[in-house]
């Protein structure tokens, strides 16, 4: 039997969930592994698990926010053969990461704001916050599965990993990013019917009767499907709730963001040009009231934007 | 490294820019000669290819606008490609424009640091030649398509003119006589219509339209659907049997429903193909006129057919309609109601119209005495067209001038809001207008409204200069409805014409370019691109003429490589690439994108666009630029 | 000011590429601080390009393109550049860095007084904004 | 009577702070007087107003077409060029009322047999607030 421990980091849940929810995948699963650490799952310590000398999979999930989410990440993976990020936090500090642009102590100084209560941390027997970061930016782990949650599409190709793995000792390549290499418009179920996007402004969702059969973008919704990996098999985009981006780009390293940017910027508004002239984009633009959140939602803390704000803060 | 004598050597330390040039990555070789553009520096760049065997070549020197050529023409000789050679301009970049030594020195590294980092992504293609078919295809066939047309066959080059009407003419068939010189326009045009008729090098297709256009420039392969006309051209004599005895009668387009027609007829009597033709909506196929026909050129099985046509070049000059007054109900648009549109006017004016030129009213038949003019119906308005229509206040005042000289006891009034009458003896025919008696009115027209009692019809407005309301009751009133574009979306979508929100196409520049569209070997005449006169229409029909014979006659196309590609294994289909390319060069087959190299221009703008970096300009990659920025970064 | 600004300028070959040759022929001085970068339309410039330039070192990215609205050889490239250039901006002022370190301008072919005006002024404004970062490299 | 003079240009400012319209982009086509049912009771008509808007050649206290338009707004409507007078007078009523100029009254109106029942009905609102 190989050991498998799932860690989870500073995690909402929806990842444990997903995992969970493999059902007789799962039992298929541990036909060939025991689960040694998985919090919500079994009943195993942690002490026990550092104690071990080496571990076969570890499935790391969630952000890295406290100083114990650092910890463990570390001296777990280093001990860990196949280490796996499984959901977009860990793979690229999700929706949490979006709090590396600010010190932790702010954060918790806008918290204390909020709830009305003193927190300090040491006080309270808090764990000690640390700046955000995606697990990859502690290890490179071999298998990447991006997801929020991780979808079907990338727990079955996890799971086949696992079993290979399982059966060869051996892993296909040295990184593995889970999902399709294209796009989500590759195989959009909208299939246009036009040749053009020519998108009609910047419109928010209650403001627009959505017909479900056009592409988002022709609809004046912001939809980031051109720019994210195909994780899935797109049911936001059939229950007409556009993409916002958590499978990251379709590239490990390449920035969707700002292409994302970049091809909103191009159809946006592309017949009008001449007659809105500047001030007349401008003020289509500037609909988009928090670009980082719009264009980063999922992947902020592995983007050339956040490589930039330490740039630009003399840290980095 | 060019010294250019002192013009670059006196401010740049060239042996220091080659010393350093010679660290930077991938650098074999530099050297530096007082005039690399005279005949020994250019064989100092071919002994070092060859010597070296150097795959790629960069000059630093003057500006690639002055030189570019002289040394790809000797990196050519040394037996590389031209693409893998680049030129940067060290003299007015740098030297020029700079006085410290040290400082200009290090940007002519920087400089240069750029273009070797380009370069290392630079790969060799060759350029591309394509023969064009030396004939083109008018669509439209009213006065601007006429003129292209003979234009084109006077040079020698076989036209194929598309009318979607049964005959040829346009509107301008529909007119009386023409401001401001008071041509008769039958007169003036029916002579073209023969002509463009008879022209061995003219082919016309009416009751015609295009079904499908594929290809580019050079080579358009165009599908022409052509609907039935029921009789043999050839073979009819005009002799009018088959219109007396048809039983059905509808209203007459050609008189824009002021009388009546059969089901077979002929538009008006000088129509180009000189025949009869049969209306398939209306007709009920009892088959008298088969019967009566004394040439038995009637034959009402005639099928829908389609043909197929290879041109080099389209010219479209799909002309104008007038803007639908059922919008405007106000106005109470009808002629059963007294009030006309300027077509509806001209036919009444015309010998040959529905009153033979007797001015009457269309409800009843009683002469008209007084009559009113209203310009600006729908244009000029931000609810209707927001543009001015151009033409109507001559015609306007062409009109009040036609009434008054046919009537002379009449009264004319015009409701106007400026006069625009710029153009030679535009103002002073409107002026001979208003010295016959045409009395104009600033101001605008509320509502117009049939009285049912008196059959007036009362024109209600305010008076802008007298300060208050004023209510004419008059016999008629015409309308001078603003003029929109005739072209389809279907239509320009198939000939990548852009368009404005008027689907006026939209020209590649509005001034140095005014008959081509961003799509090569389009071209556009007349109407379609604006509200335009006669001979506005007939100077831009053969401007677009001689445009599309440059091309047709220099018999080929050679192309730049220098454009985008697509690598099909990332393309994801998003159309984000087709949308943002100015010239239609994008299509999506088979889901992914296709580059037509012929109609891309190498702008680029769909490289910056695509989310997944797919579709790339040669030489000038996403890598490539980025490694341009570092390049410059890199160096200390 | 022993400090000088990196800063570089994305020029489009027709309009500002032009005047800037303009510039050079009529012997106009100007910072030197610009590293002009030539490329075939404004509309060719993508985000990563300017992202990359101030990642690597650039304190300011100046962009120079044909005016609007019909200045453009390639139809409206310079729309593009102008649409991008707006949200990069929006996204350069939330990660901290001020969004004057880029700028965009029309200059056309004859405006060479008008590039040299645009370069110095920009120079002089990285200059007052100190390097990227606060750190003299 | 209060009187209220503001620059032309200050005049401009404030109607396009409160309506979104720019008065100096009107043609002088006169629609809005045309379409006015009851221009016949007005001291300046609406396109005369605009054009009087244009050059701030207006006293406040001594205008009485803002108290005669009926805000049928059919102008604002019609207005081939987005002016809105309709607008543009319903601004100048607040910039009066704002500015302590006295609303003309019920009594001060023209009334005979010819005033349209509409305009009877609006002058009674108006005047008794």
């Amino acid at each position: 039997m190989l050991k498998l421990a799932v860690i989870p980091g500073g995690i909402c849940g929806g990842c444990d969930v997903a995992l969970a929810s493999l059902g007789e995948k799962l039992a298929e699963i541990l036909k060939y592994y025991e689960i040694v650490y998985w919090p919500i799952a079994v009943d195993k310590k942690l002490s026990n698990l550092m104690n071990m000398n080496h571990i076969d999979v570890l499935i790391y999930m969630g952000a890295i926010t406290t100083e114990e989410d650092a910890k463990l990440a570390k001296e777990l993976s280093a001990k860990a053969r196949v280490r796996v990020a499984l959901g977009t936090c860990s793979v690229y500090g999700g929706i949490p990461g979006l709090n590396a642009l600010y010190k932790p102590a702010d954060i918790i100084k806008t918290i204390s704001l909020l709830v009305d209560t003193k927190l300090e941390s040491s006080a309270l027997g808090l764990p000690q916050p640390v700046q955000h970061m995606a697990y990859t930016d502690v290890v490179e782990p071999e298998v990447l599965a991006p997801g929020c949650p991780p979808t079907d599409k990338v727990l079955d190709q996890l799971t086949e990993i696992l079993l290979n793995y399982a059966k060869s000792g051996k892993l296909e390549a040295r990184t593995m990013l889970l999902g399709d290499s294209e796009s989500l418009c590759n195989n959009c179920p909208r299939n246009p019917k036009t040749t053009k996007i020519a998108m009609p402004g910047i419109k928010r969702l209650y403001e627009v009767k959505l017909d479900s059969n056009k592409c988002f973008l022709e609809q004046g919704v912001l939809c980031m499907g051109p720019a994210t990996r195909a994780i899935c098999t797109h049911p936001c985009i059939k229950f007409n709730y556009p993409c916002i981006g958590c499978g990251g780009p379709v590239e490990w390293g390449s920035d969707s963001g700002l292409s994302m940017i970049s091809t909103l910027a191009s159809v946006l508004l592309v017949d009008d040009e001449k007659k809105l002239l500047e001030p007349g984009l401008a003020r289509e633009l500037n609909k988009i009231r928090d670009v980082l959140g719009t264009f980063y939602k999922y992947t902020l803390r592995k983007s050339k934007a956040y490589a930039l704000k330490n740039k630009a803060g003399g840290e980095g | 490294m060019c010294h250019c004598g002192v013009n670059i050597a006196g401010t740049v330390d060239v042996k220091k820019v080659v010393e350093e040039v010679k660290k930077l990555p991938d650098v074999v070789y530099a050297a530096d000669y007082v005039y690399l553009c005279s005949q020994p520096g250019q064989e100092l760049i071919i002994n070092a290819v060859k010597e070296h065997k150097l795959d790629g070549v960069v000059v630093a020197a003057c500006t690639p606008s002055l030189h570019y050529e002289t040394f790809a023409k000797a990196v050519e000789k040394a037996g590389l490609n031209r693409y893998v050679y680049e030129m940067v301009s060290i003299r007015e970049f740098d030297s020029w424009v700079h006085a410290d030594r040290a400082l200009a020195t290090e940007k002519a590294i920087k400089i240069i640091a750029t273009a070797v980092a380009k370069l290392r992504g630079d790969k060799p293609y060759e350029r591309a030649r394509l023969d064009v078919i030396r004939k083109a295809l008018v669509v439209g066939g009213g006065i601007a398509g006429i003129t292209a047309a003979l234009s084109l066959a006077k040079m020698g080059i076989p036209v194929i003119l598309v009318e979607k009407y049964a005959t040829i003419g346009g509107k301008m068939a529909m007119l009386h006589e023409t401001f401001p010189t008071l041509d008769c326009a039958q007169c003036i045009l029916t002579p073209l219509m023969a002509e463009v008729a008879r022209h061995p090098l003219v082919k016309i297709y009416t009751l015609a339209e295009v079904d499908s256009v594929e290809g580019h420039v050079g080579k358009f392969k165009v599908k022409i659907k052509i609907r039935p006309r029921g009789v043999r051209v050839e073979d009819c004599r005009l002799c009018g049997f088959c219109e007396r005895v048809c039983p059905i009668s509808v209203s007459s387009e050609f008189d824009r429903g002021l009388s009546k027609r059969k089901a077979i007829y002929i538009p008006f009597a000088q129509a180009v193909p000189s025949a009869y033709v049969v209306d398939f909506e209306h007709c009920n196929r009892c088959g008298l006129c088969v019967k009566v026909c004394p040439t038995k050129a009637v034959n009402l099985e005639e099928k829908e057919r389609v043909i197929e046509e290879e041109v080099g070049a389209i010219i479209v000059a799909t002309g104008y309609e007038l803007y639908p007054l059922e919008k405007i109900p106000e106005y109470s648009y009808g002629p059963e109601n007294d009030v006309i549109d300027s077509l509806q006017f001209e036919r009444i004016l015309s010998v040959q119209g529905p009153t033979r030129g007797e001015v009457k009213r269309p409800s009843d038949g009683k002469p008209v005495k007084r009559v009113v003019f209203i310009q600006c119906v729908g244009s000029r308005d931000v609810n209707h067209l927001p543009y001015c229509s151009k033409i109507c206040c001559m015609y306007t005042a062409k009109h009040a001038l036609l009434f008054l000289e046919n009537v002379p006891d009449g009264e004319a009034y015009v409701f106007y809001i400026d006069v625009r009458a710029a153009g030679k003896g535009f103002e002073e025919f409107v002026k001979r207008a208003q010295e016959h008696g045409a009395v104009y009115i600033k101001g605008r027209v509320s509502r117009i409204y049939k009285d049912k009692l008196t059959g007036d019809v009362v024109v209600e407005g305010f008076d802008l200069l007298e300060n208050r309301e004023i209510v004419i009751r008059a016999d008629l009133a015409v309308l001078a409805p603003g003029i929109v574009s005739a072209l389809d979306k279907r239509l320009a979508e198939m000939l990548k014409v852009p368009v404005d929100q008027f689907m006026f196409a939209a020209e590649i520049h509005p001034k140095l370019r005014p008959v081509e569209v961003a799509s090569a070997g389009i071209f556009i005449a007349g109407c379609v691109q604006g509200p335009k006169d006669i001979p506005d229409s007939i100077a831009q029909a053969s401007a677009a003429a001689a445009k599309a014979a440059e091309l047709l006659i220099q018999g080929y196309v050679e192309k730049e490589p220098i454009v985008a590609e697509v690598d099909r294994d990332k393309c994801n289909g998003c159309r984000a690439c087709v949308t943002v390319c100015p010239y239609g060069a994008i299509e999506i087959v088979e889901g992914k994108a296709r580059v037509n190299e012929i109609v891309c221009e190498g702008c680029g703008a769909c490289t910056a666009t695509c989310p997944v970096g797919a579709i790339q300009l040669r030489n000038y990659r996403e890598e490539q630029a980025l490694e341009m920025v570092r390049a410059v970064m890199r160096v200390r | 000011m022993s400090w000088r600004p990196k800063i570089i300028a994305f020029f489009c070959r027709w309009c500002a590429g032009a005047a800037a040759e303009v510039a050079g022929v009529s012997r106009l001085r100007y910072d030197p601080s610009v590293v002009p970068i030539i490329v075939p339309c404004t509309g060719r410039i993508s985000p990563s390009m300017i992202v990359e330039a101030f990642l690597n070192g650039a304190d300011g990215v100046l962009i120079g393109g044909c005016h609007t609205p019909n200045d453009c050889h390639y139809v409206a490239g310079n729309f593009k550049a102008f649409k991008r250039v707006y949200l990069l901006k929006k996204l350069l002022q939330e990660v901290g860095v001020e969004p004057e370190r880029l700028r965009l301008e029309w200059i056309s072919a004859t405006e060479a007084p008008k590039l040299v005006k645009v370069v110095n002024s920009f120079v002089d404004e990285i200059r007052k904004l100190g390097p990227l970062g606060g750190k003299h490299a | 009577m209060a009187r209220l003079v503001l620059s032309p240009r200050e005049l401009r400012e404030y109607i396009r702070e409160h309506t979104g319209r720019e008065v100096t982009a009107c043609m002088h086509c006169g629609t809005c007087s045309a379409v006015c049912p009851v221009v016949n009771f007005m001291d300046m008509h609406p396109a005369a107003l605009v054009r009087a808007v244009q050059r701030s050649a207006i006293d406040l206290g001594n205008l009485k077409v803002i108290w005669a338009c009926i805000s049928c707004m059919t102008c604002v409507d019609k207005c081939p060029r987005d002016v809105a007078p309709g607008l543009v007078i319903e601004t100048l009523r607040q910039l009066a009322l704002r500015n302590g100029i006295e609303p003309r009254t019920y009594s001060q109106m023209p009334i005979d047999e010819t005033t349209p029942s509409i305009l009877l009905v609006l002058y009674s609102r108006k005047g008794t607030g």
